[in-house]
């Protein structure tokens, strides 16, 4: 049995967000695998929780009128991996998403709650940063748009302001065409693990698929929030497939990730690794955007 | 007589019920009313507790009944070790833990408890209580060398430099032996690292009162031994407590203490009796509970040119934590297997247990062996190396050879058990053109090879009592029920004890019933599960106990057929007429008629003890191969062999499952597994199960299980001990392929990524310019 | 089987919501008992627990009224009640039943053994009901006759001051009793009521005429009278024979004219 | 203090029920406690161990970190459901009995239960596929080894390979398995 104040159901998402104006101290439980820890562990201890997991309206994959991929925030992990549209144009979520814990915690936890605690080792929001994507959020003032590098304020704190709810989460056509992306995570066991470090890579190349049009690179728990390595990515932008560049761009990261030491990780090896995975992600996304190294 | 029921793979007694999801463990027995009790644990390494102010968490509703350390008025100081009881003073356990405790001597030591109606009161009062509790800090110390020098805090007065035993052998001269000329010596400090048990049942017990006894039910692999501990701990009669044993999910040696049966029992009794139900959280049965020893090895060799040892020494200093809990037993384990797994004629072995404030350490699968075997076969490995002699080549050299005998324990080794195991495995993991194919290998991913053995015996004789009893009783179908002090805890001993009642009885197996769950007021006396003891001591009092319910039943059949006894035998539940082989009447039928006979009818029983004063060497040998990923700091396990000599194979399926289950739990020790501890506070760091990182599903390869059988002169069905020994020789075996991979041999545990990544950078596989 | 239950706030809730197959649960004696079938072809019970207003004694101008929830041992603890009716409310044995059963619910009942109707009936008690169209008063002997059942018992109404006198015959304390009989001594003489088992309440007006008629007639004739008596319907059960319960009626009327009457004591 | 309390309305192995829970609880405690399914098992209470699982629409849950309130409505399976009415078993766990993939028993629930989803997707799971869909439950006792073989058995079955399944060594003694690939 949990330590809950009190447990408001919302039955639509106006419903919800009328109830988070009227139990301002209420936090959002969407899988609750997260929150539902935190609240036997006694940090969320004798909370008001406002229930949106009924919420049938934020579950699903789609297109949208503007051709951004729309997920739902309240999408289960297991059923993003398994989601056509994901496979088609973004897989690579898809197998991030595919990494987190168990198969019965993908199929409780949500895109939106693993976005919304602020985690910076939460597996899709890496590779979300690499794919810039879109938060929508719906509040008492209606529906507002942020993307995610704002949406990281600090750790644990994401960009949500009072009784506002995160409905969707958008990524643009611009962001996904033509692209091919490959997610590591680095842990220390292979299944119910959190990330020591992950790193998401994604490339659009030239047409004559010689050269890098555009790469992305985002990374997990190599700062206090999910980030990008823009220096490595400026460097990389319009140079040739080649060896050299795939390692000088691999050890460029290190310009923008600041990984801390702790006792779960110790800084010399997450920078290491954090190197390693740059290298091998982006060697991974270029085989799949049919490029060859040095060709 | 048929033999074939032993040796068969026969499904277990109760793997039905446990796949219709009906068994009943503790916790699904406990009536819903139950009051719910969380210990307050203590948030200093090292302190004394001054005041607990409890007037807050009294108020909590829902909250009935706040404990503290000062409710304890006569303080029974009591031990807490599964070790049978010793009437010579000398020989017993060290009495040192308390219920509750005002001076708290670990982060995480027991110092009070609330009694609640549901968990959610019990945390909310446990999280007030935690702020009220008013100490006077002292410092700590976690490391065992760093305890034993002058100045470390003292834990326990009549412990100076918290050493609580420090013992030595030594053989033939040392000093002499390594005058000989063209010797090398080999030296290397070993390391291994605490981790715990983590059954997937945390520890859980219930009390209440019935007349003027309190009845303890707990998922314990020693009810009669924790019977007598709670009367000792309460200072009461033994009597006056009557211990249940339900189904158990898994105990692996935590459970072969006695943990929280005593503090239950006390507070229901100072409740009158009510019923208390205390079920321990995941995170604190990490840190509340038993863990294995940390300990460090110095070992030293000196080789004969032709590679066989001159002399050998070893040091070994063992982290105790903060109680005794089994005290030295662990440390002298180690350091009695020393000269035994290569012989030689010039040792010198020195070994200390020492107190520190951290988690008491205690029993668990393998009990030292895990460790002293990572830091023998380690060393072997690198005396094979030294001696550029191939390191298995190198160990059938040096190993115990058979018809070695060693006097304190009467222990002999009849076969030439290691190299049978060493061939089969060899030639199931196709080891030769392995070793030869991974040999001085280049590039970021390498593979590796190698094989590592172990010394292990069965059950605890000659350092204490051996002691089974067992009691068969027939029904009027001459079917029979039997009982034993031997627990069933998901090894199977239940469904081998039946077996071998079925061999000797001569009936059919579906006769054969186990009363499964132990009471004290009605089992025979027996010590319980650990140290592999199970199947071997089991089976001495099953084989006594079974002839004489034979000769009773034959004795009545001599009066319903006239035949002679010693004309008639127990086939297949009839009676045989042995000269003619012409069945007489079936079992039933004499049991219904012994039963009910008017003329001298007897209920047909029998029940005996046997003190079993023998050991058995049980010998055998893990092959690992590993894939290591040199930049991403990563081993994968990419096969495992493990070998045995268990003796009589009683029944297949059963053992191989104990094969693979150490194979998993030595996984777990070579490559992840850890606790850890924040150096400034003595707090666990790692106490769940997400950050202590026990192999999943997804960590282990196929895991290939094989035996050689080498019947035991000594035992009754001629069985050796299996529980432990298979977690022994994995963790050496997968870091000598690993070292074969990458010339690295790494004297540390886990081979982690940390600790890999430290290792290829120090030796240069790893060189990354932009280091910091 | 009944089940929606109506906590009714008033008698006028209770009565709107009475459709035929709702039944008025009381004291629970009679309803929840095993074996009783109200519960059973009900579809809703209406508990007047919560009424408010049905459980008061009052007394006005030499008559006592009391509320139709007022339980057996309201009555025996009440100062007003006269003792006449503390003597029949005894009748029943179980202390505990008695802090259950209702007046009302006792009168609603109309049992052949019933405790309170026969003294009710020869004392003239008045009920007060709530009906569909409003409250009415109606005689206790009207009630028995013809009892309307969606109406609502709210109160009895007694006279204070009656020479009355009950018996009650039955094996235990506990059983249904055979026979339950009231005498009372009016201005117009002697009533006579009683309840015989698996027969009915009856008003013995041949008894009280005869009595009327001639005070010192004798209990042969009394007894002979009543044996022959074909508008008395009783057969033999295992409460007694038909010539059992007939000199039982006969005897016990006779005793209890000769107690009122008073000339021997 | 008032509690909150709410009705659920479910289906649990098959039967329509309602329960009034209080909506502090969890899908274990109700599970447990008021249907007395007690082959729901707690083993961590914060979904990492896989004891508590069980089938909510056909997919697998750990019961311990899902409220009970939100049951309302659901198909939910335990271990019991899978028993026949006459005491007979469900072909996964006749193989979890035949091979030898229960020790202590403990884990056995939950892992039978994602089992039973496994077999009856109808999927055909490479090795590596059927280890990462069961992986979501720790065991300490059998190394995983006679749980993958049942399961993989009784998938096949499922499938009508029943020779192929047959291949799957029965003591995994002699035969030498193919090594892991590289992920």
């Amino acid at each position: 049995m949990y330590d809950i104040k009190a447990l408001y159901e919302a039955e639509s998402l106006d419903h919800a967000v009328r109830l988070l104006q009227e139990h301002p101290s209420a936090q959002i439980l969407a899988g609750g695998s997260d929150v539902l820890v935190q609240v036997r562990e006694g940090r969320r201890a004798g909370v008001e929780l406002v229930s949106i997991y009924m919420l049938d309206e934020l579950r699903g994959v789609s297109i949208d009128e503007e051709e951004n991929i729309r997920i739902g925030s309240l999408t289960s992990f297991s059923h993003i991996t398994n989601d056509p549209i994901i496979q088609k144009y973004i897989n690579v979520l898809g197998e991030a998403v595919d990494m987190v814990g168990g198969p019965q915690i993908r199929a409780i936890g949500t895109i939106g709650g693993n976005t919304c605690n602020g985690v910076t080792s939460a597996d899709s929001a890496s590779t979300l940063m690499a794919w810039d994507a879109v938060m929508e959020v719906t509040g008492p003032e209606g529906v507002r748009r942020v993307p995610i590098k704002d949406w990281y304020i600090k750790a644990k704190v994401v960009d949500l302001r009072p009784a506002e709810i995160q409905t969707a989460i958008l990524i643009p056509k611009e962001s996904y065409e033509g692209c091919f992306g490959h997610y590591i995570k680095y842990s220390m066991r292979n299944a119910l693990d959190i990330a020591t470090t992950g790193c998401s890579v994604n490339v659009r190349l030239s047409e004559d698929k010689k050269t890098f049009d555009r790469v992305r690179i985002g990374y997990g728990v190599a700062a206090p929030v999910p980030v990008r390595a823009y220096t490595a990515e400026e460097f990389i932008q319009g140079k040739e497939i080649t060896d050299e560049n795939i390692k000088e761009f691999a050890e460029t990261v290190l310009k923008d990730i600041n990984p801390r030491d702790s006792w779960r990780a110790g800084r010399a090896l997450r920078r290491h690794i954090s190197v390693v995975m740059a290298e091998r992600a982006l060697r991974e996304s270029i085989s799949l955007a049919g490029g060859v190294v040095n060709g | 007589m048929s033999k074939e029921i032993l040796g068969q793979a026969v499904t277990r007694l109760d793997a039905r019920d446990k796949a219709m999801g009906r068994i009943k463990y503790t916790d699904d027995l406990c009536d819903k009313g139950a009051l719910v009790i969380r210990v307050l644990h203590s948030t200093v390494a090292n302190g004394i507790v001054k005041k607990i102010d409890t007037s807050e968490a009294e108020k909590i509703p829902g909250v009935v009944r706040v404990f503290t350390c000062f409710d304890i008025k006569e303080k029974h100081y009591f031990p807490t070790a599964g070790h049978p009881w010793s009437t010579d003073p000398h020989h017993q356990d060290i009495a040192d833990r308390l219920v509750m405790t005002d001076r708290p001597l670990f982060y995480g030591d027991d110092i009070g408890a609330v009694v609640a109606e549901d968990e959610v009161a019990a945390a909310q009062a446990i999280r007030v209580l935690e702020k009220s509790v008013e100490y006077e800090e002292l410092p700590f110390v976690l490391d065992a060398q760093e305890a034993m020098k002058e100045g470390a805090p003292l834990l326990h007065e009549d412990f100076p430099n918290n050493v609580l035993t420090h013992t030595e052998i030594h053989m033939g001269s040392v000093e002499e032996a390594i005058k000989e000329p063209g010797l090398t010596k080999v030296e290397g400090w070993y390391h291994t690292q605490p981790v715990q048990h983590c059954h997937i049942e945390n520890f859980i017990c219930y009390a209440y009162g019935e007349g003027d006894r309190t009845v303890v039910v707990s998922s314990t692999q020693i009810p009669h031994i924790a019977r007598r501990v709670i009367g000792q701990a309460l200072g009461m009669d033994w009597g006056k407590f009557r211990v249940i044993k339900p189904y158990v999910g898994g105990g692996f040696g935590n459970k072969q203490d006695v943990l929280y049966e005593p503090l239950c029992a006390w507070i229901s009794i100072q409740m009158g009796g009510r019923l208390v139900k205390l079920d321990v959280p995941r995170e604190e049965t990490f840190i509340c509970n038993r863990i294995r020893h940390e300990i460090k090895y110095h070992i030293t060799s000196w080789m004969r040119p032709d590679g066989s040892f001159a002399a050998r020494t070893m040091k070994a200093w063992v982290n105790n934590g903060a109680y005794s809990s089994h005290g030295h037993a662990i440390a002298a384990k180690g350091l009695n297997a020393f000269p035994q797994l290569y012989p030689c004629d010039n040792i010198d072995g020195e070994t200390w247990t020492v107190y520190t404030n951290r988690s008491v350490a205690g029993a668990m699968r393998g009990y030292g062996m895990p460790q002293a075997s990572y830091a023998f076969e380690c060393h072997a490995e690198d005396c094979a190396r030294a001696m550029k002699m191939d390191p298995l080549e190198f160990r059938r050299k040096n190993l115990m050879p058979v018809g070695y005998y060693h006097a304190f324990s009467k222990n002999e080794l009849y076969s030439d058990t290691f190299n049978q195991c060493f061939d089969k495995g060899a030639e199931i993991i196709g080891y030769y053109d392995k070793v030869k194919e991974y040999a001085n290998q280049t590039g970021d991913i390498r593979r590796g090879i190698a094989v590592s053995t172990y010394w292990y015996n069965t059950a605890v004789y000659p350092i204490a009592l051996e002691t089974s009893s067992c009691r068969i009783v027939m029904n009027q179908d001459g079917s029979v029920q039997f009982q034993l002090g031997e627990t069933e805890i998901g090894q199977g001993a239940d469904t081998v004890a039946a077996q071998m009642i079925s061999d000797t009885l001569g009936i059919p197996l579906d006769m054969v019933h186990p009363v499964s769950c132990q009471d004290t007021d009605v089992t025979p006396f027996g010590t319980g599960v650990y140290a592999s003891r199970g199947t071997y001591t089991l089976g001495f009092s099953i084989k006594q106990t079974a002839l004489l319910l034979k000769q009773k039943v034959l004795e009545a059949a001599n009066q319903f057929t006239r035949m002679p006894v010693y004309n008639l035998d127990i086939v297949d539940g009839n009676i045989i007429r042995t000269t003619d082989g012409r069945k007489l009447m079936t079992i039933g039928e004499l049991a219904l008629e012994k039963l009910y006979t008017t003329e001298g009818s007897q209920h047909l029983t029998a029940e005996s003890t046997y003190q079993i004063r023998s050991n058995a060497y049980s010998f055998g040998c893990c092959f690992a191969e590993v894939e290591v990923d040199i930049p991403m700091c990563r081993v994968r396990l990419l096969n495992i062999v493990n070998v045995h000599d268990c003796g009589q194979v009683i029944n297949p399926m059963l053992a191989s499952g104990q094969i693979h289950g150490g194979q998993s739990m030595g996984i777990g020790y070579a490559l992840s597994e850890k606790l850890l501890w924040d150096a400034k506070t003595g707090k666990p760091l790692n106490n769940n199960l997400l950050d202590y990182k026990m192999s999943s599903f997804m960590d282990h390869p196929r895991l290939v299980a094989d035996f050689v059988e080498n019947y035991e002169p000594t035992s009754a069905y001629g069985t050796k001990g299996l529980g432990e020994p298979p977690v022994c020789p994995v963790a050496p075996a997968i870091r000598n392929a690993i070292g074969q991979a990458t010339g690295l041999y790494i004297n540390e545990l886990p081979l982690s990524p940390h600790t890999l990544f430290r290792e290829f950078t120090d030796a240069g596989l790893i060189n990354d310019s932009f280091a910091e | 089987m009944a089940t929606q239950l109506l906590m009714a706030k008033s008698p006028e809730e209770a009565v709107n919501n009475k459709t035929a197959t709702a039944a008025f649960l009381a004291g629970g004696t009679e309803v929840n008992r095993l074996g009783s079938d109200i519960a059973v072809k009900a579809d809703m019970l209406i508990s007047l627990k919560k009424c408010s207003g049905l459980s008061d004694i009052t007394e006005a101008d030499g008559y006592i009224t009391i509320g139709s929830m007022c339980t057996f041992q309201d009555l025996i603890e009440s100062d007003t009640v006269p003792c006449y009716l503390k003597e029949a409310a005894h009748f029943m044995a179980s202390r505990t039943k008695r802090n259950m059963a209702t007046i009302g619910g006792n009168i609603a009942s109309l049992r052949s053994d019933s405790y309170l109707i026969p003294t009710l009936m020869a004392v003239g008690a008045v009920l007060e009901m709530e009906g569909n169209n409003g409250s009415c008063r109606i005689g206790i002997a009207e009630y028995v006759d013809r009892s309307e059942a969606d109406a609502l018992i709210t109160s009895v109404t007694v006279p204070k001051e009656i020479k009355v006198i009950s018996r009650r015959f039955a094996n235990t304390a506990q059983s249904h009793a055979v026979l339950t009989m009231s005498a009372a001594l009016t201005e117009e003489g002697i009533w006579l009521d009683g309840a015989v088992k698996n027969v009915g309440l009856l008003h013995f007006c041949d008894l009280e005429k005869a009595f009327r008629e001639d005070p010192d007639i004798s209990e042969e004739a009394i007894i002979e009278m009543v044996r022959v008596c074909t508008g008395l319907h009783t057969a033999d059960d295992m409460f007694g024979s038909d010539t059992y319960k007939r000199y039982l009626i006969a005897v016990t009327a006779y005793d209890l004219h000769k107690r009122l009457v008073g000339k021997e004591v | 203090m008032d509690r909150q309390y709410k009705v659920v309305h479910c289906t649990i192995n098959g039967k329509k029920v309602e329960q009034v829970v209080d909506v502090r609880a969890s899908l274990t405690d109700m599970l447990r406690n008021d249907f007395r399914l007690t082959s729901v098992k707690k083993g961590c209470e914060v979904g990492e161990c896989g004891a508590c699982t069980v089938i909510i629409n056909g997919e697998g849950f750990n019961s311990c970190i899902y409220l009970a309130v939100w049951a309302e409505g659901k198909d939910i399976w335990t271990l019991e459901g899978l028993t026949g009415p006459g005491g007979e078993l469900s072909d996964i766990q006749q193989a979890f009995v035949d091979e030898g993939a229960i020790q202590c028993g403990f884990c056995t629930p939950g892992f039978i239960m994602t089992s039973w989803e496994i077999v009856n997707s109808g999927k055909e799971y490479t090795d590596d596929e059927l280890r990462k869909a069961l992986s979501g439950h720790l065991c300490r006792c059998t190394g995983y080894e006679n749980i993958f073989r049942a399961v993989k058995k009784t998938m096949l079955r499922h499938l009508g390979k029943y020779d192929e399944a047959e291949l799957v060594n029965s003591q995994g003694i002699t035969e030498y398995p193919e090594p892991m690939p590289f992920k």
